[in-house]
Order: C-alpha cells, then structure tokens, then sequence
C-alpha cells in the first residue's frame, strides 16, 4: 500500500478532499492548521484570513488509487502552493 | 487647527494606543500571543453587536428617505474605487492585470474594524449616524471583489488561470460570505428585538465594546507588525499606493456624499469605508480565484499599511475633510 | 391564546434569533466559524455562572421542605424516562437494544443550555424557581446514563462487547463528570459566599450572562445546521421519536410536579430538564460504554432535532401546559 | 526500526496510551484534533462532546515491541473506529 | 486573632474557592477542560488591566517621593532573594548548581497572578496601594533571573552547556519579555488616557475583573491539581523549600518596607512580589538557559506548592505581618 | 529522497527552524503544540509557559543535504528532550 502526504493551502483544502472523494480513496486524515517554508518562503498563521496557512492531508490506499489521486491533485498544484509526497506503508488495521 | 487637535485626541485613545504598543512590541520581538481563535472569536463579537446596534437604532428612528441614496452610494463606490485602483496600479504601477485585480478589489471592499474604530471615534465626538450605516457595510464588502475579478478577466482574458469550480465556490463564498450573512442577520436582530431585547444583551455587545476593540486593536498591532517585515517585498511604488490611494477613494466619497447629502456621522463612515481595505474576505476570495497574484503584496499593504494609516491618520483627516466642505 | 403570544415572545427574543441565525447561515453554507475552543468555554461559563446563581439564591431563601421531594422527582424521572424511550425504540421503532439504550441515555440525561435558555425565559417572565434546581440538574446528569446501559445488559446480554476497563472508566467519568463538579461546586460557593462575594463576580457571571447565551446559541444553531445533513440517516421514525418523547417526558413531568405541588417555576425546570436531551455528557459516556450504537443517531437527534424542538417550541409550550393545571 | 502510526477516536485515545505503556513501548507522540474520512464516514470536530474527532499516534520501536502492541491494540479497533498503518523508519537520535 | 479572621475570609473569597474547587475536581479526575489559549488570553487581561489601572491611578495622584525608593527596593529584592534561595539549595539542600540556579531564578522573579490576587485582597480590605507598584513588578521580572544564571556561572564554570546563541536569544528575550512590556505599556496608556479614556475601557478592564480572575483560579487550580502527581519528583527537600522560601522572602521584604516607610497597601504587594514564584516567564527562560536542570522540579514547586500557599495562607499571613510591625 | 522528521520540545522550535534554514534545506513543515512521551517522561501541555509542549517538524530533501541538518541539529539534542527519524520518501510535486 502507497501513503500520499499532501500540504496544501488552507484554501483549498476542501477542493483537495472534494477531489479525493471523488477518485474513490478508501480515506483520509487531515490535520489542520499547519505552519512551514517552501520555495514561496514562509507559511505561518499571522493574518485574519486564512490564506497563510497549510493542512496536511494523510491518504493510504492501493497504489492504483493514489496514482489516480496524484493525476487530479496536480491540476491544484498549478496553481497553490504545496507538496506531495509518497511512500510505502502496510495497513494493519 | 482642529484637525491637530482631532488627531491627537484619536491618538490618544485607549484603541490607538494599544494599537501602537502591539506594533512597537512585536517589532522589539516580544512575544505577546494572542491566539488566532482569540481574534477570530472578536471580531464576530464585533459584528454582532455593531449589527445589534445598527437594527436597534433604525427600529427606533425608522428608515429614513437616505436609504435608498445609501444603497446607490454603497454600490457606486463599491464600483468606482476598485477601477481607479486597477487602473492606477496597471498604467502608473505597471503592475500585471493579474496582480492590480487582486490588489485593487482589496481597496474595493471594507475593513469593518477600520468602521468599528471609526464608530468608536463619532462616539467619541458624539455624532451621530443612520444605524443602517452596518448594513451599507455589508453591502460594500463583495461587489468590488467581483468588479475586480471581471477586469482582470476583461484585460488578461487568456492568463486567468484558476480551475473551472473555483467560480461556483467563489460565488457562493461571497454571496453568502460569514461576515455579510452575521451583518446583515445582526441587524435585522437588533431591529426585531426592541428595547427589552436589547436590553438583555447591552452588559455584554454594548457596555464593553470599546475595551474589547482595545484588546482587539493590540492584536492587529501585532500582526501589522509582523507584516510590516514583508514590506521590502511590496516595494516603494505599492507603499506610497497603500497610503495615497485611501486618500483618494476618501475624496471621492467626500464628493459623493456631499452630493447626496448625508450627515456629517454617514459620511465620514461611508468616507471610511471606501478609504479601507479589506483583510479577511478579500484575501481568501483572491486567493482562491487569482492565485498567480501575490499575496505578500495584498495582504503586507492592507494590513501593515492601510489599515494603520487608516486609524490613526486618516479618520480624523476624513472627518476633518467633510467638516471643511461643509 | 396565551401560548401563542407566549411562543411569538419567545421567538423574537435575541438569544433565539440568533440560535436562527447559526443555523440558516450554515445551511447557506456561510462559514461563520466560532473555534471549539470558544464553545468550550462558554459551555463553563454557563455552569459557574447559573452554579453560583442558585447556591446565592439558596443562600437568601434557605433550604424549603421542597427540597427532598425534588431529589425524589429528579430520581423518579432519571428512572422513568430512560425506561420508557427504551421500550419505545426498541418495541415500536424496532431498534436494536444496544441503539435503543444508547439514544435512551441521552433522553434521560440532560442539556445544561436547554435549562439555561428555560432560566432566561422564566426571566423574562418574572417567575421565580428554586436556587437549589441547579442542583436537580447535577443530580440528573448520569442516573439516566446508567439505567440505560443497565437496560442493555438485560435484553442484550451476550451482544455486549465492550472492553472490560470500560465500566470503571464510564463510573469514574460519570460520578466525578465535569459538569457534575462544576455545578456542584459553583453551587456550594455561591451558597457560601454571601452577597460580598457575588457583588464581586456580578459584573462578569450575572450581568452579561444573556448576552453571552446570545453568542453561544449562535454557536449552536450553526451547530444544529451541520448536524441536519444527516437527517436522512437518522431515518423518519428517529425525527418523530426526538420531538414525541420530550413531549411525553414533559407530561409526565408535569403530572408529578403537580403531584408533588412544586412552583411554576420549579415546574418548568424541571419537565424542561426531563424533555430536554444530553449532547455533551451522554455522547462521551455511550460511545465509550456501547461503541456498537451508531452516533450519527443520536448525536443529531439531540443536537439538530430536541435541541432547537425545545428551545424555540418545547419551553413556552411547557409553560402553557403547567399554567392549564393550575 | 518501526514505526507505528495510530488514528483513533478521541474518547479512546487514553486507553490507547494505556496500552502502549503497559506493552513498554520507549515512547510516542500524539497529534489531537485531526480530522478525516473513513468507511465510517466523515469524523469532524463538529458536536459538543468530542466523539467526532480523532487522534493520531506515532509510536517508534524495535519490531518485536510494535508487534506485541499491534496485538494489545486490535482489541480496541474490535469496538472503535481508526486505523493503523506501519512502515520502516530509521532512528538518528 | 485578626490573622486567623483574615485567612478565612480570604478562604471564602469566590475566587480562591474556585482555586480550591479546580484543585479537587483534577484530583478527582473530572476532566473540566479550560483551553489554553483562553488562559493565555486571560493572563494578558490582567496585565494589561492592571497596567492600564496603575497607569490611572499614578495620573491621578501624581509619582510620590517614594518611587526612587520603590525602584531600588524592587532591585534589591531581585538580587536577595535569588542569592538566598542559591545558597540554601545548594549548601543546604546539596543541589547541583544548575538545578540551584534554576529554581533560584524562579523564585527571584514573580508571579502576576498571586499579585493580582494580592490587589484583588486589598481592595477587598480597602487598602489602598500606588499605581506604580505595577510597574514594580514590571521591573522585577527578569533581574533576578539574570542573576541566578550568573551565580550558575560563577559557581558551575565548565559545566554550563548551553548553545552560543542561547545567551543572545535570552538576554533579547528577557529584555523585551512579552509581560514586561505589556505591563510598561499598559502603564503608559493607562497614565495618557486620563479619565475619559479609562471611562471607555471600564466595562471590560474593569467590571469584569474579579469575576475573570475567578474562572483564572479555577483553571489555576486544575493546573495545580495535575502538577501536584509530580509531587514525589519533587521530593521533601523541595517541598519544604516551596512554602518556607516565600516565608523567608516575605520576611527579607517586610524588613526593607518598614525601613523605606512604605505603606501597608505598598508593603504587602512588594512582599508578595518577593515571595512569589514565577510560572510563566522564569520557566521558558532557564529552560533555555539551563537544559541540564530538571523542569519537573521548578514547575511543580512553582504551581502546586508556591501559588497556592501564597494565595490561600501567604496573602493573609504577610498582610498580618505587616500589620504586626506597625 | 529523504524524510527527516524531528520531535524536539517546544522552546527550541525557533532554533532547529534557524538551523535548517541555514543549512539550505528547501523547506520543511511544522506541527505545534503536540504532546508525547518519551525517556523523560510525559510532554503535555499542563503549565502556562512552554516547556512542557513539542513540535513535529517535517523536511524533505536530498539525502546529504538532511545529513548536513542532522550533523548541526546533533548539537540541540545534546541539551534538549525530542527525537529524530529518518525515511525513505518520493516527492511527486
Ligand atoms: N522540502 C519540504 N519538506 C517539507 N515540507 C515542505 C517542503 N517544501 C515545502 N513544504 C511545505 O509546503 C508548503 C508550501 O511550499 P512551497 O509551495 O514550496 O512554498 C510549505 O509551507 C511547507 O509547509
Ligand atoms: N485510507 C485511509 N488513509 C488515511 N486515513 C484513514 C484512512 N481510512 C481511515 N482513515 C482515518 O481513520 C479514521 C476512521 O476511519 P474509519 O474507521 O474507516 O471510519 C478516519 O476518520 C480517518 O481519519
Ligand atoms: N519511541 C518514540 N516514538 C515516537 N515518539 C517519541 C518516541 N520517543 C520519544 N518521542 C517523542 O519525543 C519526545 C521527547 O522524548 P524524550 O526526549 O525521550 O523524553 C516525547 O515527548 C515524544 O513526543
Ligand atoms: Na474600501
Ligand atoms: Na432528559
Ligand atoms: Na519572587
């Protein structure tokens, strides 16, 4: 099984969840409110709005799935800021 | 010179000057935290009981024939001012159409503690004002927005690059957008309840507003503070925009209201309006439909420029200004 | 009609406009967001406040003969209605045991917000109740609980699969539960500090209080309008059931408040504690103790059914009944 | 080494933790308040009581130890919802 | 005995009661949960409540002779009391330098919630005391912090580890601390505003104050109530030194007041300063500064031990004191 | 690619974020405010300063670049409580 960890602005965090049901992924964890520093400098909480903030979203499913799920997500990355990283993961429960 | 005197007696309010310490505190890196749900939670305090009082004042006093001036006036500023904007940002600045849109449907829409303070200060002077004024405010927040974005579709139709639902979600967000939904819903609350409702919640939204606008003004110290290290990224030509261009939308309100007439209280608050930018609904609706724009640049200058310069420079001059005239 | 006027009255109070509010503004998806945190602390706020309240009230008027048949009442109802919502659910909704005791938990327990927006209302209509009824509530808290996990052990005895630890941590939890504490211990302090020590807490637990309840009604409107998408699983026969039973819980009620010659306001108290559901205590406790029932059932029907039935019909209904017997 | 990430729901986050100490794992870190999807539904901070939110557990340790707390720990996913996932991991400090 | 009446009325003030409740309820396992970032906010409250206050009340009544003396006792104690504390943990109590060091600064600098309890008792007593005493505090803060790393280093040469750039870090972050600044600010707005302005922010700086500090206690308790498992960390030693070290500085300090001519009102805050030991700001600084001691020592003593001997025994029993000497 | 994920309490976030800036990673991800236990006993948040919290901070990069972290961040953990764990990891976007 394949685990996508996704960091993405606040913004569009629920165009993110949107798409991943969408694809059919069995679930996913979100952990909100994150702070960090990327190539478009730094991303921590410091305005009214909500635009300078990350979530990070945990998906573990067949890597089938998570291929389908990068296909869609990149259209996002275009445009907001963010990373997608992938790795191996058994599902024991 | 009235104007001094004004200015130094806003000075030294209570607001302002906590506004100051927030500012000085942060740049000298002392860590006050005023946590974000702290912030969040005040400023919807703020619109309730702005919106309570509005509703109350016009349940009281009727609506009175300026209404429908008011609502024409709302939206002519709501449209004139993002277009000087744009235009100055595109021609003068040279900026993209991309970036002038965003920048410029910030100085469309509204600041509603740059409103509260300026209520603070009417209060202050005891002059008086059409308690619909919140309901203009509301009024005012998102058709900049959309006059914004349609003028960076117009002259960049090609470049607009954002994903096909994000006008939907957009829509919607703005339409029903929190804080014009909580204006708009308070007011009608406060015109519905009468004085034995208002009455029950008086200890609460009335009596301590201007302490809690005190504590909330520190925060927004801060965090013009912490901007303000963005602001080498803004640039000197976006600077000197974030202080002359309030001026600017100030005068032709002042012009406006002149013309249609309204008090001395309704002007300087539709005067503030237009002169303010906004920092919590433009930014998220820009972010979301023009994400190539910058956002160092829309959210440093409203914040760390506009809003500062606003409270403690611009409402006493605004007011100055409208007394001159009249 | 009295109850219509009274209903009317009822509904254009400010605390119930804005509960209104919450919860349109979240059906047209207007993200006012008021952080858990806030919601938490106004939860204990509420509980020290009415707390210190009642303890005072006992304080002034000593203790009446009244006080024994009022734990009495608060037993025989703790026992009653978790009893008779089982039998309902489970031989007229044919539900399954273990969602039958779930959901009849909840019933049986209370809603600490229902009995203060009943307080506010008995307010507003100068009627007077017992300092010591903040107590009843505490006392009501967990009985209800454990009658229906003790109903679940009987009819479903093998099906009961919950992990052995559980049963200790559930009796801890419930006998020394937060709310449970608060409330007792506001009532204590209250009773002993004399009015010295109330003058001192007035302006912040007394003064703003409705105020406060205003915000927080808010709050739970919006709530009440994210529960309601899960409307369709909670299923017909569970939307009748959440606003049938707290109307069977209040007659009951009422015949034995009649019984036991209590005051109207007592009275009201009391069927507005028997008809109102737990959202906070009762959920904790039964998805500990019965992980098998489903929350999506009872979550919504407390919170975005009985809740908002009770505080904007139930209340002034229940006053109408109790005032028709007398 | 191994490492052990845990999604339970909130009210039994303690018992998980119990478990883990009981099973003498050398440490862990918990993340409160996350949010997510599963096959049980959308799990979002949205109610009074704290039963619609989740924790996330990260436990590091020799592979004979996460295995003996996998064992412990399928008693409580019998009942409650959440997942566990297990992946290789180096320790540096 | 006037002390013994002294101690129990201050026992049945609300708010330590509510100190006493939260301390029960966490033993007892009731898991009240006040969020932290409410209690952050709230120990911004005071000080800026009491900065803005002081500030008031020096425009007022105008800077008396006594505030060179009132600076240099301020100075005097910041250095004593942690040379005190040192010497005895380390000659006495046989403790390392860093962990002597550690809990000295502590103990050298102060608490901001036993003072506000302090002035919370003497208006209680209608006592009156300086404006400026806010400032006194203000300005033992980080002194004695300094000092204690200093005598570390003295006595503890090679074996102080900490990185480079900690030093700069601390020495900025004590300077510039978040509650130095704040009380300093507050202090100077509350002395500009004069009375129209402190009139606007006396709803909720104000009013409120003594009902906010009361929910403060609370949640102090439960802080308390959880620390006090660590209890056995601490050992008897230590122990003992968190409730006779106060007494020790409370004695030191009553000596120099009397030698100054202080007020009652002046003395007791100065001896409360002294006897009371830092939470917030000395533990983030030597965590720093020292890594090598143990936290689970000064934390514990700080909140479970100190804080509720001086709040509950300590205020009456210096106020005694004092009293005595006169 | 590599993961590097480091737990280190709270008062010596700023510090490892300095550290990393300086050593040229490309960025990195914060969680604050989380709790955890470890070989010096439980971290949660109980008192009113810091001390008591820590911070999950996430990087990804080259492998030599996350040696070169780890070389200097070696120097904080000599003195302060926290972990770091090291992964293999794809960056896809
Ligand atoms: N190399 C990295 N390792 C971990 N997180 C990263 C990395 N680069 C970027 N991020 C996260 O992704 C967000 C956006 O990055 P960017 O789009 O590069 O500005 C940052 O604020 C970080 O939270
Ligand atoms: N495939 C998945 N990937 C990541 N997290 C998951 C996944 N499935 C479930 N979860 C998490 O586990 C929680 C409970 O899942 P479930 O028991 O399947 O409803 C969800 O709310 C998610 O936070
Ligand atoms: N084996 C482990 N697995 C996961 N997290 C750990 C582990 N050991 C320690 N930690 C985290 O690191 C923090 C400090 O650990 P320590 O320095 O061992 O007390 C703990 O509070 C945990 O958050
Ligand atoms: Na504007
Ligand atoms: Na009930
Ligand atoms: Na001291």
């Amino acid at each position: 099984m394949k685990k996508l960890e996704i960091i993405i602005e606040s913004v569009e965090r629920r165009r993110v969840c949107r798409i991943l049901d969408e694809v059919g992924v069995k679930g996913y964890t979100i952990i909100d409110d994150i702070q960090g520093r990327g190539k478009t400098g730094p991303k921590s909480a410091q305005d009214l709005s909500n635009i300078l903030k990350s979530s990070l979203i945990i998906v573990v499913d067949e890597e089938s799935t998570i291929i389908k799920a990068i296909e869609q997500l990149k259209e996002v990355f275009k445009y907001y800021s963010g990373k997608m990283f992938l790795s191996d993961i058994t599902v024991i429960e | 010179m009235e104007f001094l005197s004004d200015a130094i007696s806003n000075f030294s309010s209570p607001m302002i000057l906590f506004f100051v310490l927030g500012f000085i505190a942060t740049v000298l890196k002392s860590d006050i935290e005023i946590p974000e749900v702290i912030t969040k939670t005040l400023a919807i305090y703020f619109m309730i009981a702005i919106g309570l009082k509005g509703g109350f004042e016009i349940s009281k006093s009727g609506i009175d024939s300026n209404l429908y001036s008011s609502i024409i006036n709302s939206l002519l500023i709501g449209i004139i001012v993002p277009v000087i904007a744009f235009l100055i940002l595109k021609y003068i600045g040279k900026f993209d159409s991309t970036n002038s849109g965003a920048i410029a449907a910030h100085y469309g829409s509204v600041s509603v503690v740059t409103f509260v303070t300026a209520i603070s200060f009417l209060n202050s002077k005891t002059e008086s004002y059409s308690g619909y004024m919140v309901g203009m405010m509301a009024l005012m927040e998102s058709p900049a927005i959309f006059v914004s974005l349609f003028l960076v579709r117009i002259f960049n139709s090609e470049k607009i690059a954002s994903l096909k639902s994000n006008t939907v979600d957009l829509l919607k967000e703005s339409l029903f957008n929190a804080s014009v939904v909580l204006l708009f819903g308070s007011l009608l609350i406060g015109f519905a309840v009468g004085e034995k409702g208002m009455s029950t919640v008086k200890p609460f939204f009335i009596d301590p507003f201007n302490g809690v606008l005190t504590l909330f003004l520190l925060d927004m110290g801060m965090i013009a503070g912490k901007r303000i290290a963005e602001f080498k990224a803004v640039g000197i030509f976006l600077f000197f925009f974030a202080i002359v261009m309030p001026v600017i939308s100030a005068l032709i309100t002042i012009f406006l209201t002149e013309l249609f007439g309204f008090t001395v209280g309704d002007s300087l608050l539709f005067t503030v309006l237009a002169a303010s930018s906004s920092y919590i609904a433009a930014p998220a609706a820009v972010r979301i439909a023009l994400p190539q724009a910058n956002p160092a640049y829309y959210i440093t200058m409203s914040l760390a420029i506009t809003f500062p310069f606003n409270i403690i420079v611009g409402i006493p001059f605004y007011y100055f200004l409208i007394n001159l005239f009249r």
